[in-house]
């Protein structure tokens, strides 16, 4: 299995970790990610605005990249995948947006949402599927009481990522379970950390990420796993309660065996 | 609607069938949405009972488009008969475009009896495409190379 | 040759059949017409080579009223016609005894003509047992050769088969000559903006004399009374007048046939003023096979024919304007 | 040549207002053929018609056209007037300058020419119009009404009443329907069972009533007065005339683990059973998904232990057809599925349940005995939330575009009869709109606030979040207030919006009865006709046709009852005269046309033909004219020409188009 | 065309939102986790917009409390998506040059060692032009 791969800015820098762990774990499962070359930062939000261009045209230049290479685009972010995932809708199904867009890039051959965009947890759901997963672990995290955090960004708008029921999701607790460990259901799952609104409005962005924490522990959640740098971020600086949260690759290099090694890497780097 | 060209009066004939569309026209009618005056409604029983050649006969009289509104699939009031009226006239439309009348020209919409609203959008959009489209060619001279 | 004429002396003599349905020389070298042949001795005029391109399936619906059986001469590609005249009910299958007979190509006198080649006095190599595929053609300015493919017709470039798909019996052999695509003029036409594809229609529609030889001819066009010449739809004025039937005819017949048309090519042969007749025909063949699945009218007797037929998911008509 | 008169309606101002009517009368005169042209306030009226008459007979009209509403209005009243003078009703065609005209123009002057080449069409087919005469056809005398609830059951017993045969088929093993599901009905609160049961065992008793449970309507053809119907009788593997009703089986069923259909799933039953205790028939069937018998071969237990030997695992489905010159829809409703409603838990706790699930849980034979409890752990709750409009009113897909009707109505009933029985439990409602037409409904609303103490807040909620210690969070808004609230609470009741009885689609199908984009069956008429269906011999009961309440319900089943009986009791019916026709000296017997007919209409004989002197037999087309419904594919299948469709012929459609493309 | 009637036309078109659909129903307000914070509240900015009143709109604190998590959008029975409104006024803002939210002085004091690279670029699209 070979995919064309954008780890986006925070995975080059404050979430090393993310990206080493989702790396080796690939490795482990066959998959092969192979990063686009001069890939460009996707700007974290989605540009509303139906008259801007130019600040989707890193997103397309991305999408171009793996169309060229005939694979599908694999993203590890939940934002990069939120905004590439709308990105690519809007050069799909938008005339003005596509003409605009590739009158301003100039491809050879002009680029019209051709390219499958996938969350890395599609491709374990999907192409890998939970029950070979299952079978590829080594060390079952079997006992460990893990809630999932999907935040806004990986669910909605849920017509244009279809990625999961935005109400109900169930493909992080699937893949807890895949792992070995329990998963914990609580309903702030998929409420918002606060996003960007932390770096202004810092005690907003505490409080709700209290009530995440509270439920998650108050349902009996140990830690929590999240795709996002900016919830893991967030969470982090939660104002009361405060369980662990890591990325859902580090648990997966754990369960898969790879976690020692791919930590070496990041501490190297 | 752009009127590029304000001495065209475009021909429209719209072909109806009596149980869903032309109760859906009388649906847009009584909701009073408006379409422009340019199509003419002729009132048959079934899509079914559209002959190619009645379109034939319109475009050699000098229409510039003609639409067909039917039931829709499934909802025929004679079962089957929208099924057949569809193949008929997308081969019908296709030997059209073929011979060089824009397929713009010709189409085939499914309308409810409680679509009004789309009819009177449907027949909006058809009419605003022939003015795009122009005056048709002659359909009549197409035997007649000066 | 031979084999045919001695086998029709054989079936007439024992009254298996009480006539042949072939082809009998003509006054030209290239033109050798239908036939019914009643006796061993009215066989002598028998004929059987190239240029008898005619499909005499559409005989075969007069053939059916008479007493007896009819022993008829059917090509491969008659064969369908046959067949979809069968499936219409138009002819009796009882009362025909098809030689399927074998065909190596069939011949157009306007192709060697187009070649520069006048004055023709005789032709030698159109003979169906000979194997070579030069044409030797004797003319008052001395004698010229021609590739036999060259001369071909239209739709033998685009051969169906050798294959009978009915017959009694088979004699002769046959040769698959299709080297062109069948589909590339609609192509050509259907990639034209609608300026030029008016034009080019117009162009050739415009030389069309309305003699009737298309109809007369076409196999599908079987109807007992065509309704150009019945008052149902107005159409039935005769003259060249500013009538509905002068400017529709070739469109509306072409839908007539349309899913029943065999591509047997005899319109575009028999046509006087040389109009591609075909080219209609062909393209609802085309938009049926991608349409609604690969359809081969005559290709049997019971399958539904596509214009009598739907399925719930089938391309709506606005599928015209996307294909591009 | 015909002799035409033309007849411009003004319709008061309709279309006098933007049609210049005295201008399409005179421009008529020009038209060939016509011979009297005149305009007039109401055409339809008495004296409209009046004039019609006094030309035809003074001027010797051969033709009429009138320039008016659309003739889905009015053409029948003109026939009959021209009938009544003298004039064959199909002499008449309908210039429609109302609905496709003045109506939807504003500019006079184009409506005006748009209204002239509108009657120049009709004149031009009028002209080639001949004298139709409309065949008869027989009536059976028996009516079918497809579904058991209180609607169906109301038209049947008012049909059987008025002396006809009446069939019920119900899907399910019993007649009831959602009535029989629910405790108490609003206005008046009475007990839902007390007043249903009584009409189910009048059905059940009548002797004009014949009851197919646990069955299905499975193809339906012919036509208004003369329906056949197969009818799917599934196996019930009970014999229903040896079985005595006693019970014993469904009390020693082994298997006890399968989903109670009557209490929404929140139950189980035995494989072997009866919905209901008070179900009609009063016999059981056997699931045979459940049952272990059927599953695995072994156990018999119920065959063992039924004393009336009642019990055949052998029972086949049997397929039943009858004839019928009615029938009646009354497939009833089912609330939506709420998956993609998660914001309001529904999936995730089992205290937030549907208003239809309130209804078994406050029922004394619902699963918890008539007690308000929690589904979770049986708790008393303390603090009830209604939210209201789930589902309804919702412009995206996940939900219905339309209103429920009856939600605010049952949300009021069951938090009054919670507050009367429970004084401590307080119940707050979520709404948008209280909505309340109906006679003593809004003061029952405002009972329930002003006398129990209801909690009404305007405003929806946004999300319901389950708390570890099992109660609920809700999240709304108080819009009046201007105030995003979080309220605890025990128990979160959703007023599912309802949609119709999902196998609605098929049987309309099979009725060729058209359906709306929600699946609501279409009246012919949406003020005047609102209990047929544009399908002559189909009618609508209930909320098949749209949501409707119970007292609504049964008013409709009598009006659709009465439509069934107006027909049932004509001896014979006017066919329509707009039959295809196959000239039988053009036919070429291809078959082509017997191929498209969707009625069987269209049969081939060899005919002795007279072609021009020469005699001879043919293989020709031959149309039965009580099949044929007149929808033309025929027509142009054929080649020919052979086929024509009367009243709609190929030079009549023609000469609409030369008219319009002038 | 007035400028603030311009400027709901500009909301209008950005957003794709028709406003007309909303029946009120305040379900956006119930969903809101920001609701609080906010002078106007989410099912407000919809007449906000038809009664062109972007004035107050743009000017409210509601513009920079919204976290653009689309639980409102995603809620919306009737497919209104008031978070696609005040994401449409916060452009309109910040496209007129000095009207940034965020301004490059403030940046060093809300940084931190941990703040992810994502959150300042994400910041920066939505407070700046």
């Amino acid at each position: 299995m070979k995919y064309s791969y954008y780890p986006g800015c925070t995975l080059r820098t404050k979430a090393k970790d993310l990206d080493a762990y989702a790396r080796a774990s690939a490795k482990a499962l066959d998959i092969e990610l192979i990063e686009i070359p001069d890939w460009q930062c996707c700007g974290g939000v989605y540009p509303l605005g139906s008259d801007e261009i130019a600040t989707k045209l890193s997103s397309v230049r991305a999408l171009n990249a793996a169309k060229e290479k005939g694979q599908s685009l694999v993203t590890m972010c939940s934002a990069c995948h939120h905004v590439i995932k709308r990105v690519n809708d809007d050069m799909k199904n938008v005339e003005d947006i596509r003409t605009r867009a590739n009158n301003y890039l100039e491809l050879d051959k002009p680029y019209a949402g051709e390219t499958e965009v996938l969350h890395f947890l599609e491709v374990l759901r999907d192409r890998v599927g939970f029950d070979e997963l299952k079978k590829r672990v080594v060390n079952p995290l079997t006992g460990r009481k893990v809630g999932a955090y999907y935040g806004c960004l990986l669910l909605r708008p849920s017509k244009l990522l279809s990625f999961d029921d935005p109400e109900n999701p169930r493909i992080i607790e699937d893949f807890i379970r895949a792992l070995g460990a329990e998963p914990v259901i609580y309903p702030y799952r998929n409420e918002c950390c606060g996003g960007y609104i932390s770096l202004k409005e810092k005690d907003m962005s505490k409080n709700m990420c209290e009530k995440i924490m509270e439920s998650a522990e108050g349902f009996g959640a140990e830690m929590l796993i999240t795709a996002c740098p900016l919830c893991l971020y967030n969470l982090n600086k939660s104002a009361g309660v405060k369980l662990p949260v890591v990325y859902f690759t580090e648990l997966l290099a754990e369960a898969l065996g790879v976690k020692e090694e791919a930590k070496k890497e990041v501490q190297a780097s | 609607m752009p009127l590029e060209n304000k001495e065209f009066k475009p021909k429209i004939v719209a072909f109806c069938c009596n149980w869903c569309s032309y109760a859906g026209a009388d649906l847009a009618g009584s909701s009073r949405l408006t379409y422009p005056a340019d199509v003419k409604i002729i009132r048959v029983p079934c899509s079914c009972r559209v002959n190619p050649m009645f379109i034939l006969r319109a475009f050699e009289k000098g229409a510039d488009g003609v639409i067909m509104c039917g039931c829709h699939p499934g909802d025929c009031h004679y079962s089957t008969g929208n099924y057949y009226a569809r193949r008929r006239m997308t081969l019908l439309f296709s030997m059209l475009d073929y011979i060089g009348v824009e397929n713009g020209r010709t189409r085939v919409e499914w309308v409810s009896a409680a679509e009004g609203v789309k009819f009177s959008e449907t027949m909006n959009s058809f009419v605003e495409k022939i003015y795009s489209l122009g005056e048709n060619v002659r359909l009549g001279d197409l035997r007649c190379k000066s | 040759m031979q084999e045919l004429i001695n086998r029709a002396k054989e079936l007439l003599a024992d009254g298996t059949v009480a006539r042949v349905l072939g082809w009998k020389a003509g006054d030209l070298p290239y033109n050798p017409e239908p036939a019914y042949f009643e006796s061993p001795e009215e066989l002598k005029d028998f004929v059987y080579n190239g240029f008898c391109g005619a499909n005499l399936s559409k005989y075969m619906i007069e053939a059916s009223r008479l007493e007896g059986k009819t022993m008829v001469c059917l090509k491969p590609c008659d064969t369908y016609s046959f067949n979809q005249l069968i499936k219409e009910h138009r002819v009796d299958r009882e009362k025909a005894y098809i030689v399927g007979v074998g065909c190596k190509g069939k011949l157009d006198i306007e192709r060697i003509r187009k070649q520069g080649i006048k004055g023709i006095e005789s032709i030698k190599g159109a003979e169906i047992t000979d194997d070579a595929d030069t044409l030797t053609i004797q003319t008052i300015y001395g004698e010229k050769t021609c590739a036999y493919a060259d001369a071909m017709l239209e739709r033998c470039h685009v051969c169906k088969g050798k294959e009978h798909m009915i017959f009694d019996e088979q004699i002769g052999e046959s040769k698959e000559t299709k080297d062109a695509e069948r589909f590339a003029e609609v192509e050509r036409i259907e990639a034209m903006s609608p300026e030029e594809k008016f034009a080019y229609f117009q162009s050739e529609l415009s030389k069309c004399i309305r003699c009737n030889a298309c109809r007369n001819a076409c196999p599908a066009c079987s109807c007992r009374k065509c309704v150009f010449d019945s008052n149902k739809f107005d159409s039935s004025q005769k003259a060249n007048v500013d009538s509905f039937e002068e400017k529709m005819f070739h469109i509306i017949r072409a839908f007539h046939v349309a899913g029943r048309c065999t591509d047997c090519g005899e319109c575009s042969r028999v046509c006087p003023q040389g109009i591609p007749l075909h080219l209609f025909n062909r393209k609802f063949i085309k938009d049926i096979d991608e349409l609604y699945g690969e359809y081969q009218a005559g290709a049997d007797t019971d399958s539904t024919a596509p214009l009598t037929d739907y399925t719930f998911e089938d391309a709506e008509p606005s599928i015209v304007g996307k294909r591009g | 040549m015909q002799r035409i008169g033309v007849f411009v309606c003004h319709c008061g101002s309709n279309i006098a207002a933007t049609v210049d009517v005295s201008k399409v009368a005179e421009m008529a005169l020009m038209e060939p053929g016509v011979v009297h042209a005149e305009d007039y306030q109401y055409m339809c009226s008495e004296a409209g018609q009046a004039k019609i008459a006094a030309a035809i007979q003074e001027k010797g009209l051969t033709g009429i056209v009138v320039c008016s509403c659309s003739p889905r209005m009015h053409e029948a009243t003109f026939r009959k007037a021209a009938e009544r003078a003298g004039l064959n009703p199909y002499m008449v065609e309908i210039a429609n300058i109302r609905e496709h005209c003045s109506w939807i123009h504003k500019d006079m002057e184009e409506a005006t020419k748009k209204a002239v080449i509108l009657m120049r069409a009709a004149v031009a087919k009028v002209n080639l119009n001949t004298p139709l005469q409309a065949g008869e056809s027989r009536v059976t005398k028996r009516a079918l009404v497809i579904g058991g609830g209180i609607a169906g059951i109301q038209t049947a017993l008012d049909i059987a009443d008025a002396g006809y045969e009446v069939d019920i088929v119900e899907k399910t093993p019993s007649i009831g329907g959602r009535m029989s599901q629910l405790d108490k009905t609003f206005p008046t609160l009475d007990c839902s069972a007390c007043i249903l049961t009584p009409k189910m065992v009048e059905a059940a008793a009548h002797d004009k009533i014949k009851i197919y449970t646990y069955s299905e309507v499975e193809k339906v053809s012919g036509f208004v007065g003369d329906f056949t119907v197969d009818i799917r009788k599934k196996a019930r593997s009970v014999d229903m005339n040896k079985c005595t009703g006693c019970g014993v089986c469904q009390e020693k069923c082994p298997s006890k683990k399968a989903p109670s259909e009557f209490n929404r799933g929140l139950n189980t039953r035995s494989a072997i059973y009866t919905p209901f205790a008070q179900a009609i028939p009063n016999v059981p069937v056997i699931d045979r998904e459940a049952c272990i018998k059927f599953k695995t071969g072994k156990c018999g237990i119920c065959s063992k232990v039924c004393q009336a030997g009642a019990i055949d695992y052998e029972q086949k489905d049997e397929i039943v057809t009858e004839k019928y010159g009615a029938i009646v829809v009354a497939t009833g409703f089912d609330t939506i599925k709420l998956d993609r409603y998660d914001e309001y838990a529904y999936s995730q706790s089992k205290d937030v349940i549907t208003s239809l699930e309130l209804e078994r849980v406050m029922n004394a034979a619902g699963p918890t005995h008539g007690h308000l409890e929690r589904l979770s752990d049986g708790k008393a709750p303390k603090e009830i939330v209604f939210i209201q409009c789930v589902g309804s009113r919702c412009a995206d897909d996940r939900g219905k575009p339309y209103c429920s009707k009856i939600c605010c109505m049952y949300t009021a009933k069951h938090a009054m009869l919670i507050r009367d029985k429970y004084p401590d439990v307080n119940v707050t409602v979520f709404y948008i709109d209280v909505r309340t037409p109906g006679k003593n409904f809004d003061e029952f609303y405002r009972r329930a606030v002003e006398q129990y103490g209801v909690n009404y807040i305007k405003g929806q909620v946004g999300k319901v979040i389950p708390q570890p210690d099992g109660k609920l969070l809700v999240q709304g808004s108080d819009l009046l207030d201007n105030r995003q609230i979080l309220k605890e609470a025990d128990m979160v009741v959703l007023a599912t919006a309802i949609e119709p009885n999902p196998d609605v689609r098929k049987i309309a199908t099979m009725l060729t009865a058209s359906i709306d984009t929600n699946n609501f069956l279409t009246e012919a008429h949406a003020k005047l006709r609102p209990v047929e269906s544009p399908t002559a011999g189909i009618f609508l009961s209930g909320v098949c046709q749209g949501p409707k309440d119970i007292p609504e319900t049964v008013a409709q089943a009598g009006a659709a009852a009465v439509k069934a009986i107006g027909l049932l009791a004509k001896d014979k019916l006017l066919t329509n005269p707009c039959t295809a026709q196959a000239d039988i000296l053009l036919c070429n017997g291809c078959s082509t046309c017997e191929n498209v007919c969707p009625y069987g209409a269209i049969t081939y004989e060899d005919k002795e033909v007279n072609d021009h002197g020469i005699r001879e037999t043919r293989r020709v087309a031959v149309v039965n004219n009580a099949l044929c419904q007149g929808c033309g594919a025929c027509t142009v299948a054929c080649p020919s020409g052979a086929m024509d469709l009367q009243g709609f012929s190929n030079r009549q459609i023609l000469a609409e188009v030369d008219a319009i493309c002038r | 065309m007035n400028s603030e009637k311009k400027q709901a036309e500009m909301i209008k078109e950005i957003s794709g939102v028709n406003p007309l659909k909303c029946m009120k129903c305040g379900k956006c307000s119930a969903t809101c986790p920001s609701y609080n914070e906010m002078d106007i509240k989410p099912h407000q900015f919809v007449s906000y917009v038809i009664n062109e009143d972007i004035e107050s709109l743009v000017n409210s604190k509601s513009l920079w409390k919204c976290l653009s998590c689309f639980a409102c959008v995603e809620r919306c029975p009737r497919d209104v998506k008031p978070g696609k409104l005040i994401d449409a006024a916060r452009q309109v803002v910040v496209r007129q040059k000095g009207q940034d939210y965020l301004l490059a002085d403030e940046i060093p004091e809300l940084l931190d060692p941990e703040l992810p690279q994502q959150l300042l670029v994400s910041a920066f699209r939505r407070y700046r032009r």
